[in-house]
C-alpha cells in the first residue's frame, strides 16, 4: 500500500481489515451483473410517463383517448387510476395530506408542482410506441406563477404550493397556509451571553444550488402481476423493503402482497429510497394484464427525482482572542421541493457538531419551492450546513491569525461534549482525524505553484442504526451461505461476510454472501446512513454466534460430551479438557447431514450503539485569475471509520464522497431559468468531475473503535461528502482573498467576486 | 411505417445477424435484440460513457451509433472481454484495487480502458485521466479506477 | 424517436437525389453525435436518415505539402490527429479535433458534421474558418464552394440549400512562417461545451518579429461561429508585441455579441474572448516560429 | 428520576423551565409524566399515539428504536431530537 493511502490501525484481525475481492466483483467486471434494466421477461411492455412541461399549473383536464387508440398502447393510466382517487376525505381523515402527497408524487391529480412532474403513463408493446403515444395525451393546464428559491418561497406574498399545507413549529400548526411546511428550534446555554463574551464575532449569510446524486444507472422498475393477485417487482432501490412499503402506501396493498426483488444497483448515494416508478409500473401492468418495464431517461431523473435542496444560511460565530469559541448560531432554510421533507433537521444537528461550545442555537425551516422533491443525498443537510459553518470559521481563524487546525483542536468536540440538540458524544475521534491531518506531509508541505492557496475543513455525520436480517446457513463443505436484505452498492456483501468469517474463524472465501427479496428475508431498512456495515453486520456477527452455539451442540452431541464441555474458537469446536476431541469447521459441517441436518442462524437486530462519524480534508487550489477556474492539485480526507472492515471500500466511500463534494463545490447545480425550468437536464451541462478534473484522492483512516460494535465499526459513507465545499472555498480564498459565499463556486463567479473587488 | 433491416455484423468474434429497425441504436440492438445486457445505459446522449463499445477497433458510445450502421462491421462488447481461459489482465486489476464500486460504469470503462492500453501500453496517469474523461463515475472518484490502469499499464511511474 | 428510413447511399448523386426528394425530412448521419441527441429530444425530424460514410468523397482525407488539406465532411476527428503529417501541418485544427466530446465521440464526429450542426459553440468551426477552411458543397445543381466563415447563418442552420450537402472541408497549404491555435474555455478540463471559443492564425514574416497576418474566429458569443475580420486584419504588418495582441483583443472582444445563459454571461463571455484571443495568438505566434 | 430536556420550542409551556425530573420506566410514562405537570405539551409531542415523525426520541444518546415503548433508566437523559435518515 502506498503511503498515498494510509490506516492507522489499533487492532488486527484475521478477516475484518484485509482486502479481499468482493464476491460481486467478477459479475460486474464481465458485465453479467443482473441491473434493473436488464430483467427480461415474457411478454414483457414498454413504459413511459407523460411528464408536466410547466413548473406550476393547475390541471383542468387529460384526455388519453387518442394514445389509447395508438396501435401497440396497452394501457394508459392517469391520477385517477390510483386508489387515492377513489377515498373520500372522510375516509382519509388525518391521513389525508400525507396520503395525498404519496399519490400526487407518483402521479399528479389536481396540480403540478415541478417541471418533470408525472401526469400519466403509458405501457405499449416498446419504449418508441409508448413515447409516440405520449405525445398524444392531451393535458389542458392551467399554468401557475412558480417559486424555486427557497427565500422567496418563504416570503407571505409567494405562490403557495399547497392549499391546506401550514407549518408546524413542534406540533404547534400555523394560523394560515404556507410554503414553510416546518420550523425546529434548538438552544444550548444563552447566545446572546455567549456572543457578549466574544472578542471577535463574524456573521455571514450563505446560499447553496440543488445538486444530484448523479448515479450513472437511471432509475427503473419492472412489475408484474401474478393471476393470483401477488405483485413482483424488480427494482433498483437502495431498500426493497422501503419500496415495498411506499408501494403499498400508495396502491393500498397489504406488503404481504407485494414481492420486491431489489437487482444490482447503479450508484444510489441516497436518491434511490423514494419508488418513482414502482407504482406506475404496477398499476400499468395491472390494467395491461402483463408485466411493465419502466425506465428513466437522464432527463427524467434529473428533472423528476430527488436532487439534495438548495439552501439559504446564516451563520454567526463568536471567539475570544485566544480562539475559544463563546457562542454559535445557525439559521438555516431548505427547500423539500414540491412535497415536505427536506433534511434540514440534520443539517441543523450536524451543523456544529464538530465543536464543544457552551451557547448555541440553531433554527431551521423545511420549505416547499416548485422543484422535484428533494431526496437523501449522502449524510443530507450536513454538506450546506458545513458549507456555512467551515467557511466562517475560516475566516474566524483568519480574523484572530489561528491555524485552522489548531483552532479546530482547541474548539474540537470529543468524549462527553454535550450537543446543541442535547445528547452528550461517545468515544469519537475528531480530535485523532485533526491530529492526523495536522501531521501529514500534506499539511505541512506547502502547495504549489502560482495563485495557490489551501483549505482545511472538517464535517460530522452521525451515522444510524436501524433494523437488519440476516440468515447464515451452513453447508456441508464447510462454506456458509450468508442471506441478507441489505442492497449491495459499493462492497457491503464483503464487507458483511469477513464479518462473518471473522466471527466463525473461517476463511472470508467460505462465505457466500447473497442480497435476497423481500419475501426471502426479515425486515432490513436501507444501505444508507452509513449503517449498512455497522446493522447488517452486527446482524451477520448475532447469525455466526448463532451458528457457532450450535455448532457446539453438534459437536457435544458427536462427543456425547455436555455442551458445556464444548467450546468453538478459531474456526474449530473443541472439547474443554480432552485435546483430542477438536473438530474444525469443515470436518464437522460434513458430520451435520448425520447429527439433524444442516445449521442455519438468524438474527434480527436494531442496534442503538452506532458511532458518529467525523473527517478532516485538506484541499490545494489553484485559481487561474484571467478565467476563474479552480483547479483542485491536491486533495487528502482523513476519517475515523472506527474499524475499516474493507480499507480499500472505505478508502473508496472517501475518495468517491470528497469528488462528490469537488463536483458540489466547483460546478454542480441545477439552473434555472426565469419561470422555473431547469435548464440543464443533462450530463453535459450538470457538470460532474470527471477524470481530467481530478487528482489522485490521499486518504488517511483513523481508527478509533466504536464501542457499539464488537469490531469498533462506524459507518463511513456518509461524512466524506461534508467537508470538500468548504475546504475547498478556503482553499479559493488563500488564493484569491476572495470569500465565495454561494455554491457552485464557478469560474463565472469567481470572475464577478474578483470584479467587485477591483471596482466593477 | 419503415420496417425493420437485416443487419450482418461480427460481435465478440461472432458472425451474428439480426433484424432491426432503424431508429434502434446499437445500444438497443445489444441489449434488446441480442441480450447482451452487459453495454450499460446511462444517459442516451453521448455525455456517461457506460454503453461503449469498440466499433471497428475504436471506442466509441453505443448510444450514438444506429443499429444498422454496425452492418458488415465489428463490434466489441464487454461479453467478449474475458477469455474461457480467464479474465483480461484489467478486469483482474480492476477487481485487485477495488476499481468497481456500484459497477454500472465499470464494462464502459474497462473497454475504453483497454483500447488505451492496446493502443499505448505505457500510458501514464495524465494520459490514462484524459483517456477515460469520456466515462463517468459518480462512485470511486476515478482514483482507484486510474491506479487499475496504471497497474497494468508499463509506464514507469507506479 | 420516430421512425425512419435508413439509406446509405455510395455516391454524392445519389445521396444528393435522395436529400433533393425528401427536403428538410431527410437527415444525414456522418458520426451521429449530434443528429441522433437532437432526433431523440424532438428537435430534428426525419422519415430518412442517410448514412454517408460510404461515400468515397465524404470519407477520404488527403493532404500534399502543395495542394494543402481535404477533409472527407464524414472523417472522424480521431483520423486527423492520428495522421502525423496532418498533425504537424495543422495542429490549429488538430486542437479543436482532439477536444471535441471525449475519444468516444471523437472515434465518431467529423469537422463536416460540426459545421452542418452550426452550433455556435461548435468548436472546430473557429479553427476551421482560422484556417481559412472552405466547404465544398455538392447539389442537384452540381458543386460550389463556401468560404467556412459563411456557413453557419443561425444557431442550426446553414447555408446549405435544398438538395446540397457538405462533401469536404479544404484547407491551403499552411505557408511558412504561420501558425494557428483554438482553445475554448470550459468549467471542466473535459466533455463540456465552450463558454467561450477562440481559434487564431497568423501569418509571419521571415523574421518571426511582425505580423503579415492574422485570422481570428469566436465561438458561443453569437447566434453562429464569428469571423473577427477586424482583429485579424488589425495584425498586419505590425510587430509582434503584447500591445499588438492585446489590440486584436479588443477588437475580438468588440466582435462578440454574446447571451446570458446557464453557460456564462454576456461579461464573462467578452471577456473570455479577450483572455482566449490573446492565448490563441501567443500560441500560433510561437507555433509560427516553430516552438 | 430521568432528567427530561425540554426543546427550546416548547419552553413556553413550561414557562422556561428547561430540564425537568421526571418519573417513568419508558417514553410514555416520561410523557405522561410530563403532561401531568405541564398539560398540552404531549400534544406538541405526540400524534395519533406516535411520537411525531420529524422527532425522535434520545435515552441517554441513543435514539429510541421503540419510540413510546422504549425503556428509561432510573439517572438516564431524555431528549427530543430531530428525527434523522440518511443517505
Amino acid at each position: 500500500m502506498t503511503l498515498s493511502n494510509q490506516v492507522l490501525s489499533e487492532v488486527e484481525y484475521n478477516v475484518v481489515g484485509k482486502r479481499p475481492v468482493r464476491p460481486d466483483g467478477v459479475d460486474k467486471v464481465t458485465g453479467r451483473a443482473q441491473y434493473g434494466a436488464d430483467v427480461k421477461l415474457t411478454g414483457l411492455l414498454h413504459a413511459k410517463v407523460l411528464r408536466s412541461p410547466h413548473p406550476h399549473a393547475r390541471i383542468r383536464s387529460i384526455d388519453t383517448g387518442k394514445a389509447e387508440a395508438l396501435p401497440g398502447v396497452k394501457a394508459v393510466i392517469t391520477a385517477k387510476d390510483l386508489p387515492f382517487a377513489a377515498l373520500s376525505r372522510e375516509e382519509l381523515g388525518g391521513d389525508y395530506n400525507r396520503l395525498k402527497f404519496a399519490s400526487d408524487h407518483m402521479l399528479a391529480s389536481d396540480k403540478v408542482l415541478y417541471k418533470g412532474h408525472p401526469v400519466a403513463a403509458v405501457a405499449a408493446v416498446n419504449a418508441h410506441v409508448a413515447e409516440s403515444a405520449l405525445a398524444l395525451i392531451e393535458v389542458d393546464y392551467e399554468p401557475l406563477e412558480a417559486v424555486v428559491d427557497v427565500r422567496a418561497a418563504m416570503r407571505d406574498d409567494a405562490p403557495l404550493l399547497h392549499a391546506e399545507l401550514r407549518t408546524s413549529s413542534m406540533g404547534e400548526i400555523g394560523d394560515k397556509p404556507s410554503n414553510v411546511a416546518a420550523h425546529l428550534s434548538y438552544e444550548k446555554g444563552d447566545v446572546e451571553q455567549g456572543f457578549g463574551e466574544a472578542d471577535v464575532v463574524v456573521e455571514r449569510e450563505l446560499t447553496t444550488a440543488s445538486v444530484h446524486q448523479g448515479y450513472i444507472e437511471p432509475h427503473n422498475s419492472t412489475a408484474f402481476w401474478n393471476t393470483d393477485g401477488q405483485l413482483n417487482l424488480w427494482t433498483s432501490t437502495q431498500g426493497a423493503f422501503a419500496v415495498r412499503a411506499a408501494v403499498a402506501d400508495v396502491l393500498r396493498l397489504p406488503v404481504s402482497r407485494i414481492k420486491v426483488t431489489p437487482m444490482e444497483i447503479g450508484g444510489g448515494f441516497g436518491g434511490k429510497i423514494t419508488a418513482y416508478l414502482d407504482a406506475i409500473a404496477a398499476t400499468l401492468s395491472q390494467k395491461a394484464g402483463a408485466p411493465v418495464k419502466q425506465l428513466m431517461t437522464r432527463a427524467e431523473v434529473f428533472e423528476a427525482s430527488g436532487p439534495a435542496p438548495g439552501s439559504w444560511m446564516k451563520v454567526k460565530v463568536g471567539a475570544k482572542n485566544d480562539g475559544r469559541l463563546t457562542a454559535v448560531q445557525l439559521e438555516v432554510a431548505m427547500d423539500a421541493g414540491a412535497y415536505p421533507g427536506s433534511p434540514v433537521m440534520q443539517a441543523m444537528t450536524c451543523a456544529f457538531a464538530c465543536y464543544d461550545v457552551e451557547n448555541g442555537k440553531v433554527d431551521g425551516y423545511d420549505v416547499v419551492v416548485n422543484k422535484p422533491k428533494t431526496a437523501a443525498y449522502r449524510a443530507p443537510g450536513s454538506p450546506q450546513a458545513a458549507f456555512g459553518v467551515e467557511t466562517v470559521m475560516d475566516e474566524l481563524c483568519q480574523q484572530l491569525g489561528l491555524d485552522p487546525i489548531d483552532f479546530r483542536l482547541l474548539n474540537a468536540a470529543k468524549e462527553g461534549t454535550r450537543r446543541i440538540e442535547g445528547p452528550v458524544a461517545r468515544r469519537i475521534g475528531f480530535v485523532e482525524c485533526l491530529e492526523a491531518a495536522r501531521d501529514h506531509d500534506h499539511y505541512r508541505t506547502p502547495p504549489e505553484g502560482e495563485n495557490s492557496g489551501r483549505g482545511v475543513a472538517a464535517g460530522y455525520w452521525m451515522n444510524r442504526g436501524f433494523q437488519s436480517s440476516c440468515v447464515i446457513t451452513v453447508n456441508f463443505d464447510g462454506t456458509v451461505s450468508l442471506i441478507m436484505g441489505s442492497v449491495d452498492i459499493g462492497g457491503t456483501r464483503a464487507s458483511i461476510a469477513q464479518q462473518a468469517a471473522e466471527t466463525l474463524g473461517i476463511a472470508y472465501e467460505d462465505v457466500k454472501p447473497m442480497v435476497v427479496d423481500t419475501d426471502s428475508i426479515g425486515f432490513t431498512f436501507i444501505t444508507g446512513g452509513s449503517r449498512t456495515s455497522f446493522a447488517t453486520g452486527l446482524a451477520a456477527i448475532e447469525a455466526a454466534e448463532s451458528v457457532k452455539a450450535q455448532m457446539v451442540s453438534r459437536a457435544a452431541k458427536i462427543w456425547d460430551a455436555a455442551e458445556d464441555d464444548v467450546e468453538y474458537a478459531d474456526g474449530a469446536v473443541r472439547h474443554k479438557s480432552d485435546p483430542e476431541l477438536r473438530l474444525g469447521f469443515k470436518d464437522l459441517a460434513r458430520q451435520l447431514a448425520t447429527t439433524g441436518g444442516t445449521v442455519a442462524g438468524q438474527s434480527n437486530v436494531d442496534p442503538a450503539g452506532e458511532g458518529n462519524s467525523y473527517a478532516v480534508h485538506l484541499a490545494d487550489v489553484q485559481v487561474d485569475p484571467d478565467t476563474g477556474k479552480t483547479e483542485v492539485t491536491r486533495y487528502t480526507a482523513i476519517q475515523d471509520a472506527g474499524k475499516a472492515v474493507h480499507p480499500s471500500y472505505v478508502e473508496g466511500q472517501i475518495q468517491g464522497g470528497a469528488v462528490q463534494g469537488i463536483g458540489w463545490a466547483l460546478n454542480e447545480e441545477y439552473y434555472f431559468d426565469n419561470s422555473g425550468r431547469m435548464m440543464n437536464p443533462t450530463f453535459l451541462d450538470y457538470r460532474m468531475p470527471t477524470s481530467l478534473d481530478l487528482p489522485m484522492i490521499d486518504t488517511v483512516i483513523v481508527e478509533v473503535a466504536n464501542s457499539g460494535h464488537p469490531y469498533g465499526v462506524r459507518g463511513v459513507g456518509e461524512v466524506p461528502i461534508v467537508p470538500p465545499m468548504a475546504a475547498i472555498a478556503n482553499g479559493i480564498h488563500e488564493a484569491t482573498g476572495l470569500r465565495l459565499r454561494s455554491l457552485p463556486m464557478t469560474p463565472g463567479k469567481i470572475l464577478e467576486e474578483q470584479w467587485e473587488r477591483n471596482g466593477g | 411505417m419503415p420496417g425493420v433491416v437485416h443487419v450482418q455484423a461480427k460481435i465478440n468474434g461472432e458472425d451474428t445477424n439480426f433484424l432491426c429497425e432503424p431508429r434502434q441504436s446499437l445500444l438497443e440492438v445489444l441489449r434488446d435484440v441480442l441480450g447482451m445486457t452487459g453495454t450499460k445505459e446511462g444517459c442516451n446522449d453521448g455525455n456517461c460513457g457506460a454503453c461503449t463499445v469498440v466499433l471497428d477497433g475504436r471506442i466509441v458510445d453505443s448510444c450514438l451509433v444506429l443499429g444498422v450502421e454496425a452492418q458488415g462491421r465489428e463490434v466489441q462488447t464487454i461479453e467478449g472481454m474475458a477469455s474461457p481461459g480467464g479474465l483480461h489482465p484489467l478486469q483482474q486489476s480492476f477487481l485487485e484495487n477495488a476499481a468497481l464500486q456500484c459497477g454500472i460504469c465499470t464494462p464502459g470503462f474497462l473497454l475504453a480502458s483497454r483500447a488505451l492500453l492496446d493502443a499505448e501500453p505505457d500510458a501514464d496517469e495524465g494520459r490514462i485521466r484524459h483517456w477515460l474523461a469520456g466515462n463517468l463515475c459518480r462512485c470511486t472518484g476515478y482514483d482507484k479506477i486510474v491506479r487499475a490502469v496504471i497497474q497494468v499499464s508499463t509506464a514507469p511511474e507506479k | 424517436m420516430e421512425a425512419f428510413d435508413f439509406v446509405a447511399p455510395k455516391s454524392i448523386e445519389a445521396a444528393v437525389s435522395i436529400l433533393n426528394e425528401n427536403g428538410d425530412r431527410a437527415r444525414i448521419i456522418a458520426g451521429g453525435t449530434d443528429i441522433l441527441v437532437m432526433m431523440r429530444a424532438g428537435r430534428r425530424l426525419a422519415d430518412v436518415v442517410l448514412d454517408v460514410k460510404g461515400i468515397p468523397e465524404l470519407d477520404e482525407m488527403s493532404y500534399s505539402p502543395e495542394g494543402g488539406l481535404t477533409l472527407g465532411a464524414a472523417v472522424p476527428c480521431y483520423r486527423i490527429y492520428q495522421d502525423e503529417a496532418i498533425s504537424a501541418a495543422y495542429p490549429g485544427l488538430v486542437d479543436a479535433a482532439s477536444l471535441i466530446g471525449g475519444i468516444q465521440i471523437q472515434g465518431r464526429a467529423s469537422i463536416g458534421g460540426n459545421l452542418c450542426n452550426a452550433a455556435p459553440s461548435g468548436d472546430s468551426i473557429p479553427a476551421v474558418i482560422a484556417l481559412n477552411g472552405v466547404c465544398n458543397v455538392a447539389g442537384p445543381n452540381g458543386t460550389r464552394q463556401i468560404a467556412a466563415e459563411d456557413f453557419c447563418t443561425a444557431p442550426g442552420q446553414n447555408a446549405l440549400q435544398q438538395g446540397e450537402m457538405l462533401v469536404s472541408v479544404s484547407f491551403p497549404a499552411p505557408v511558412a512562417n504561420s501558425g494557428a491555435n483554438y482553445q475554448r474555455f470550459i468549467p471542466r478540463n473535459e466533455m463540456d461545451i465552450a463558454v467561450a471559443g477562440v481559434g487564431s492564425s497568423v501569418v509571419l514574416d521571415a523574421s518571426g518579429e511582425n505580423f503579415v497576418s492574422g485570422r481570428v474566429a469566436l465561438a458561443s458569443v453569437a447566434p453562429t461561429p464569428v469571423f473577427s475580420r477586424a482583429a485579424g486584419d488589425s495584425l498586419a504588418g505590425k510587430p509582434v508585441s503584447d500591445e499588438a495582441i492585446r489590440e486584436a483583443s479588443e477588437l475580438a472582444m468588440a466582435d462578440a455579441v454574446p447571451i446570458n445563459d446557464m453557460r456564462g454571461t454576456i461579461r464573462q463571455r467578452i471577456h473570455l474572448i479577450g483572455v482566449l484571443t490573446r492565448r490563441t495568438l501567443n500560441n500560433a505566434v510561437e507555433r509560427a516560429r516553430g516552438g | 428520576m430521568a432528567k427530561v430536556y425540554i426543546p427550546t420550542m416548547l419552553q413556553t409551556l413550561t414557562g422556561g423551565v428547561k430540564q425537568i425530573e421526571c418519573q417513568g420506566r419508558n417514553v410514555r410514562q416520561i410523557i405522561d409524566g410530563l403532561e401531568a405537570q405541564y398539560p398540552g405539551i404531549k400534544a406538541r409531542l405526540v400524534e395519533d399515539g406516535e411520537i411525531r415523525s420529524n422527532l425522535a426520541v434520545a435515552i441517554d444518546g441513543d435514539v429510541a428504536r421503540m419510540g413510546m415503548l422504549e425503556r428509561v433508566g432510573e439517572t438516564s437523559e431524555v431528549h427530543f431530537v430531530p428525527a434523522i435518515g440518511g443517505g
